[in-house]
């Protein structure tokens, strides 16, 4: 039999699906393998413009000669490629996903129909305010929901996720000291702090002083008597903290930081424990971010897009981030909304107006949840983690042995010390059972640890699943040998992933396979 | 009544006594009374899915600069771009938009893969061997850019062209208080960035940042910018249009160092703004500089391929105040979404597309100057974007437009000389002849 | 410890994704079993009306006095379950699925668009003509063009499938023969047609004659002149036919037919092997049904909806089932459409005006490919069958070996004879390897049967994976015992499933479980 | 230019040299030349994917009576329910919209379980053991519930109560010249089925049909119907409003034998009317009758829970001519949304419905009663539906609401006594009491 199509076939099987777990584990190929030339799946209007040769539209010195090489597949193979690939991804609507701090809860579908609005989508960003009355309306909204929420004057809504509200939180923090003819050089983290604080400290041009906590897992207040100086320009605390622990001596340090002319600024992250409960601003903070896409639901997207508005108390409301929406006046009683930029703004720090469709997602869910739906849920996710806590007291070890918020870390290190397994073991074990690892190693002051958040908005049923789960992995680690735990997971779409050479033999992109 | 708690009060109450508390209260027992809300917060009580989406309509009706109702000429680094069913449809799989960061790889290849390729295209696009795996946006790009350029040249002056887009400078000016960087802006002659010859400069520059095409839509001569580059030590970083990129030189073969970009184009909705998509690619030289994630090829214990997050050593959850950038959560579901449409676009396709949006931009010009008493903002050879001289304040045109049913364009404004007669046009592959005749036809009248 | 929690955890772990094959194949527990009472998802509007005692608006004797048991979950769970369900299921947007007779092709995505347009999928059917003229101007241009593709002179949309079309098309032939004052008794169906056919023809009050195919796969023509007496209403055929092959003696057979006084009735099933290129009304067809869901990539919807248009020629128009839509004299040009009912009419077929919205779906479709396009897709689909069956030429049996339209039959049975590997080991060896099973043991005439459909969007690189598939496992059947291949699949999310069992122990509901 | 084809010409040419042919005609050479096509299909050429949907959306737009336009007070079997966005999404999860009949149940036990799952609700939705997996719509159910009963009954008369939807009464005549039942149409008075006694008849039914509640909304008296059957061995076929039996007691309690119904309600949009989803249970006697597919549990080969379609002798690609039922593509999709949409609506959420639907339709009973000249149609008790007799001929009413912003509902027309002047009305749970005010003073003024 001849066979003058083999030198034509070419490049990767779309359509089958081999890649998906469903069917098996073959590797699901690279769009560019799949790629063939002279396929295509593009169409666009029919326009009518008479059509100018592109000599004359380009000129020659800048004209590309060859074309970027994208990809050439049909759009049977482009559907079949993502949703394939879709088939190899965890995610919230798959199961639990108890990945603390990061407050993985459900993302009501109602927020996806929210942000998908003709109304909201297709507004563009640079039209003039008569225009955009809606979503001016929408932003001010927000900011007072979100104030009231947290206890403050005024937010921006511009940084585009927690660390982007960091780094406005610094410069908020700089403007102000600067405003009141200070200089100062140093912020001050507790040592269980997550990374961005202190790289946004440092972006925000000062040195970081570390903390150290103490046996309770809270700030050593006597550590932090030692530290505070007039050169402490503030300091950056989220509470409950990194460790699911309330500060109870919130009050005390406010006291101390505001003593000698600092503030005190407020990592959103954990505002999920308190909603509705207790307030940054009641507890004395001067700045707060929020993490709408933890807090508020607006999901994940696999690792963004987020929102991180940054609320401030009245002294602070000058510095600002402009332009704001602002209510203004109305003529004839009905509202008109406009923008303004503060006095004394720190400027602009997101190219537009911040993830607007992010924060009208938020708006829908907080609206939907209402004043006391929000304190439901801090109650809720407070208990699950708590039950959760209570549950594997003795399985594994709880370092710090109080009631906690809503979130627990627990430690592998005595069932390491004992037979060597470790949290990243427990971690690739229970992705077998079916839920997402909790985060792993965080906060660095725990040993091996296992940070459960478990959300509001996971069942009974399903705590006690994954408690069951988590207690079965203890039991063998107790009485399995060393490397049978280390083979896990077997039915994943991958194993373990071989993370250096990833690093040694760098391939960051297509291209770069040899 | 709108409730995503899955819990009735038994559990709750069954739950406590598990606990050994009384009362939901008792949970909060570690927070000083003094401190807590001693009333409930201010806000409505809970609505259900249908009150909540009606009063979001209510928002979304009231502005009327919707694209199903005002015909967009805007642009300025957010194009109205056709996004089709196709990328909607697989950019909005749950799988892609209910995960987080790949932090277990095992459970998360999907993602990983989508950056992969993202990653690929995005690389290829700019001419440069590596590519992150998203920024915020555009602006924020740039910002990191010029951060990792100050670093790698150790000069912490920055030559930004006037050409670059306002925000962007605003953005840079904002963060510098933080950087210390600074900033020069470097003026445009006729729509050109007239970089100073920076040889015997005694303050010499770390950084250029250029436009390619410019914020007025011109095409800058970066073999000039290259030059100065070459001259002084700087880093050369370009501020890309992705689109135009299917028709321009990239900024890899003008030697480009870094190149950033608002990725919107590739299949994110306007949305007013966000979310975008931040591009960031660079050269091999500078890896280990890059801000945030990045994803690269291995393999599992069974040797099959896999995707994991890389040189995960330069980021802030491991060298915290050292960290190259302060970046967590990035623009994955964006990155995922310009993949999916940049799959769909294809070699072929975004050569059509900014070959479309060229043609729309030439006749669109040319019409426009017919008119009187319009002119040209600049004389400099534009590709997809052009400014205007009116006899009229811009803004007032714009709104006149509106009641005409137009988007007209975005007033250059007070960063621009004489920006008060300057609009900023914009004419994608989706305005068709007919759009563009009545368009022109109402600005005469809105200029008279 | 003390367990109170005990008693109130029941049900089944909603946040688990166990039973997702991404992470293991625990099966997926049912609704049923996630239910909790007092959970809901629910909301509704708020509407202000004053509100009655539910004894004063339902009559006692008929108030039920319990509420349905429906299931209680949270939204969360909701999604996770359906969510997990759809991990559990092929599609075409994950693979190939060459499934024989079926015309599994890529369903575009922009038809989900249309079909969701409010101005389309917000129309009340009972709204009068003068409200909805939208939708009777679509129905009546994609009647006009499902006519032009067909060759016929007009056509009904209400037949909501394909079978129902056959049925309607019967009750037409019976219509009309009723009016030529002529009472017939029987329909002729060849031994290779589709269940569907006899089961029409039962129904259509009509006694089935079956016809032999001969040596090549076609109607036996001696044997058909046997039949064909005045008694006959007509014959229904499927050209190509369900061999894949093409009724090359189509214009004698219609002329045999039409000379008893008898109606040639179209099978559309493999209309998409023709398209552009022969219509059945050239043939000599005189009641056509089409499968809009083959031919015209409305998706199958794991089983439908699908809709199954009938045109006819010129004779039967008035018979068609009423109300249509048609175009009416419009009275300043342009025109208006309204509702009628044919003179002779054989009645309404569907409740309303057929499946609406995979109507329209279709005429998306064909509108983007265009007449142009048409043609090409016949092409296509039938160069990839033929390739397919030259490929596997002599790795299968080819029962009819000659060229083949837009399907192909093959068969195990020398396989079987040699190593007792029947076509349905073959069907579930292949889903291990990522495609679908073609369709087997149909047509009945071919022993082991194995159906293969490409369909025009499959690529060649699919096609050559899936012929190595193929070939691989032709290789296993001959050289692994009949054991090894009656083991798979092994990867699925279920294994081979007891069929006997299910009959046996008939299960139809949860309640059935004991 | 719109295509799905990925075939390049080199790779036609190609396969083609494999075939050993010539010309993509050559393919069709088995094709008598005289019946070929000898010109092209009379058709446009293709079009991209934006100008189609510009097409489609001016047929959209010609649609006066959208519901995002006109309030819509029709039902009549196609209802303005509350779909939310959960149903909408997992619903639309393209693994359910692009499979097809689970034929091979290793690899579809997504469908098969959603399927078994609607085949519980609905049997509890019935008070009856059975379901089916779905038939085309509530007219195509009736049709198969009447067959089913005259088999089993083995009497080829069916009485059909005049309260049963108009035109599932013309289906059951269509279909009856292929069958031969005998159709004998049984009046209303005053709004229920006067049911001839039956025991003397000399042309004993063998299936009664009956409506619960009926066509004009009224709550007929099953325990009457079941009465009848009793005494002539009929079958009792129910054709009941799932959204209604939230309240009312189940067709099985009555002793009904099938239920058929309309499940367009439970997450299926108006569209025009269809897809739609058809219901049909029934009791285990007529289990081996059953038209249409059916899933059942069982096991795999490694005792896992698994599910299949099950009792496929009955079916037609197995018994062919002497099948139960034709039917084989089903609407598989709508089963699976119903099933989605009652797992939202939930124990609670399905009374709920039904209870504020009755609640409305009270209200706007009682409004509309207070016009002047406005009359009720029947007396009967109502429950979320109900006919008024105006002072004007109906489709002239509603032509005149329409241009007030409303569906105003549906004329009864020549089917009904004095159906010219009847109304038939709708209210949802979606309506709110504003609406309903609105509604009444438009409608006093149309009548007017
Ligand atoms: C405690 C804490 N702070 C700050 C951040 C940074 O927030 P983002 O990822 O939104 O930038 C995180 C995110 O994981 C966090 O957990
Ligand atoms: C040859 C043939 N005829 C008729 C039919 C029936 O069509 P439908 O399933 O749309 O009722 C089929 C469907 O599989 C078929 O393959």
């Amino acid at each position: 039999m001849s066979d003058p199509t083999a030198s034509t076939v070419t490049g990767a099987p779309g359509g089958r699906a081999t890649s998906a777990p469903l069917l098996g584990r073959a590797p699901e190929p690279t769009l560019f393998e799949l790629s063939h030339p002279g396929r295509r799946a593009w169409s666009f209007r029919t326009t009518g413009i008479p059509e100018v040769e592109l000599d004359d539209l380009v000129p020659d010195e800048h004209r590309r000669h060859q074309p970027v090489p994208v990809a050439e597949v049909s759009e049977r193979d482009l559907v079949a490629h993502f949703t394939r690939l879709s088939h190899r991804q965890f995610s919230v609507d798959l199961g639990a996903y108890p990945l603390g701090s990061c407050t993985m809860k459900y993302n009501p579908k109602v927020c996806d129909t929210v942000a998908g609005l003709p109304g909201l989508a297709g507004v563009h960003p640079a039209a003039p305010a008569s225009l955009t009355q809606g979503w001016l309306a929408l932003l001010v909204e927000l900011e007072e929901t979100l104030c009231e929420i947290t206890g403050m004057a005024a937010a921006t809504l511009q940084p585009a996720a927690g660390a982007a509200g960091e780094l406005t939180g610094l410069l908020l923090m700089r403007a102000w000291h600067q405003a009141q003819g200070s200089v100062r050089t140093k912020v001050i983290i507790p040592d269980s702090a997550h990374g961005t604080n202190p790289a946004s400290v440092t972006l925000g041009g000062y040195q970081v002083v570390t903390v150290p906590s103490d046996e309770r897992g809270c700030v050593d207040m006597a550590a932090l008597a030692t530290v505070l100086d007039e050169d402490v320009a503030g300091i950056m605390l989220t509470n409950p903290n990194t460790l699911g622990l309330f500060e109870e001596d919130i009050a005390a340090i406010a006291a101390a930081v505001h003593e000698v002319g600092g503030l005190l600024y407020y990592d959103g992250a954990n505002l999920n424990a308190i909603l509705g409960v207790v307030r940054p601003g009641d507890m004395g903070f001067d700045i707060v971010h929020m993490n709408l896409h933890k807090t508020f639901a607006t999901p994940h997207g696999g690792g963004g897009p987020g929102a991180g508005p940054v609320a401030v108390s009245e002294r602070l409301v000058p510095f600002l981030p402009g332009p704001r929406p602002v209510r203004a006046e109305s003529q004839n009683g009905t509202p008109v909304y406009e923008w303004t930029t503060p006095p004394l703004s720190i400027g602009r720090v997101h190219t537009w107006h911040g993830n607007a469709l992010v924060l009208a997602r938020a708006l829908a869910y907080i609206l939907i949840n209402g004043g006391d739906g929000l304190k439901k849920i801090a109650e809720v996710a407070v208990l699950n983690a708590n039950w959760i806590r209570q549950r594997l007291t003795g399985t594994y070890d709880v370092p710090f042995d109080r009631p906690c918020m809503h979130e627990v870390v627990l430690s592998v290190r005595t069932i390491k010390q004992a037979h060597g397994v470790r949290a990243l073991d427990v971690a690739k074990r229970l992705l077998e059972e079916g839920f997402h690892s909790p985060t792993v190693y965080f906060p660095l002051i725990v040993d091996e640890a296992l940070m459960i958040e478990p959300t509001e908005t996971e069942s009974p049923q399903t705590l006690e699943a994954l408690a069951e789960a988590l207690e079965r992995i203890a039991d063998e680690a107790n009485s399995r040998d060393e490397g049978w735990m280390a083979e896990f997971p077997h039915g994943t779409p991958v194993r373990r992933v071989d993370e250096a050479r990833a690093a040694r033999t760098l391939i960051p992109t297509f291209d770069a396979r040899d | 009544m709108g409730t995503y708690i899955p819990h009735t009060d038994d559990e709750v109450a069954s739950m406590l006594a598990f606990l050994g508390l009384e009362s939901v209260d008792a949970l909060f027992e570690v927070v000083p009374e003094a401190l807590r809300l001693q009333h409930d917060l201010e806000l409505a009580g809970g609505a259900g899915e249908p009150d909540v989406l009606a009063r979001m309509e209510e928002f979304a009706g009231a502005n009327r600069a919707r694209s199903d109702r005002l015909v967009c000429f805007a642009g300025g680094g957010a194009y109205d771009h056709e996004i089709p069913s196709v990328t909607r449809a697989l950019a909005g799989r749950s799988e892609f938009v209910t995960s987080y960061t790949p932090y277990q790889p095992e459970v998360a290849q999907g993602v990983l893969q989508a950056i992969f390729e993202y990653q690929t295209m995005v690389a290829r696009l700019a001419g440069l061997p590596v590519a992150n795996a998203s920024l915020y946006d555009g602006g924020s790009a740039a910002v990191e850019a010029v951060n990792l350029g100050v670093a790698a040249s150790g000069r912490p002056t920055v030559w930004v062209s006037a050409g670059i887009h306002p925000h962007w400078r605003q953005m840079l000016t904002t963060f510098a208080a933080g950087t210390g960087h600074q900033l020069r802006t470097i003026p445009l002659v006729d729509g050109l960035t007239a970089w100073p010859d920076g040889g015997a400069d005694d303050d010499p520059p770390g950084v250029l940042l250029v436009g390619y095409p410019n914020y007025l839509g011109c095409i800058e001569d970066l073999g000039q910018a290259r030059a100065v580059c070459d001259r002084t030590g700087a880093l050369l970083v370009v501020g890309a249009d992705p689109v135009a990129a299917g028709l321009l030189k990239s900024a890899g073969e003008w030697g480009a160092d870094v190149m950033v970009g608002e990725g919107q184009a590739f299949g994110t909705t306007l949305g007013f703004g966000g979310p975008y998509l931040g591009l960031f690619a660079c050269a091999q030289a500078h890896l280990r500089r890059l801000p945030g994630r990045l994803v690269g090829e291995t393999v599992d214990v069974e040797g099959r391929q896999a995707y994991v997050t890389t040189l995960r050593a330069r980021e802030q959850d491991i060298r915290r105040e050292k960290a190259t950038s302060n970046v967590c959560t990035n623009q994955t579901l964006m990155a995922v979404t310009a993949a999916i449409q940049l799959g769909w676009l294809g070699t072929s396709g975004l050569v059509e597309l900014a070959r479309r949006c060229a043609q729309g931009t030439r006749y669109t010009r040319d019409a426009l100057l017919s008119l009187d008493r319009v002119e040209p903002y600049v004389t400099a050879p534009v590709l997809r974007e052009f400014a205007l001289r009116l006899p009229v304040p811009a803004d007032v045109v714009v709104e006149r437009m509106a009641d005409a049913g137009f988007l007209a364009g975005i007033p250059l404004g007070g960063e621009f000389d004489d920006g008060e007669h300057g609009l900023l046009i914009s004419v994608t592959e989706r305005r068709t002849r007919d759009e563009i005749d009545a368009y022109v036809t109402a600005l005469g009248k809105a200029v008279a």
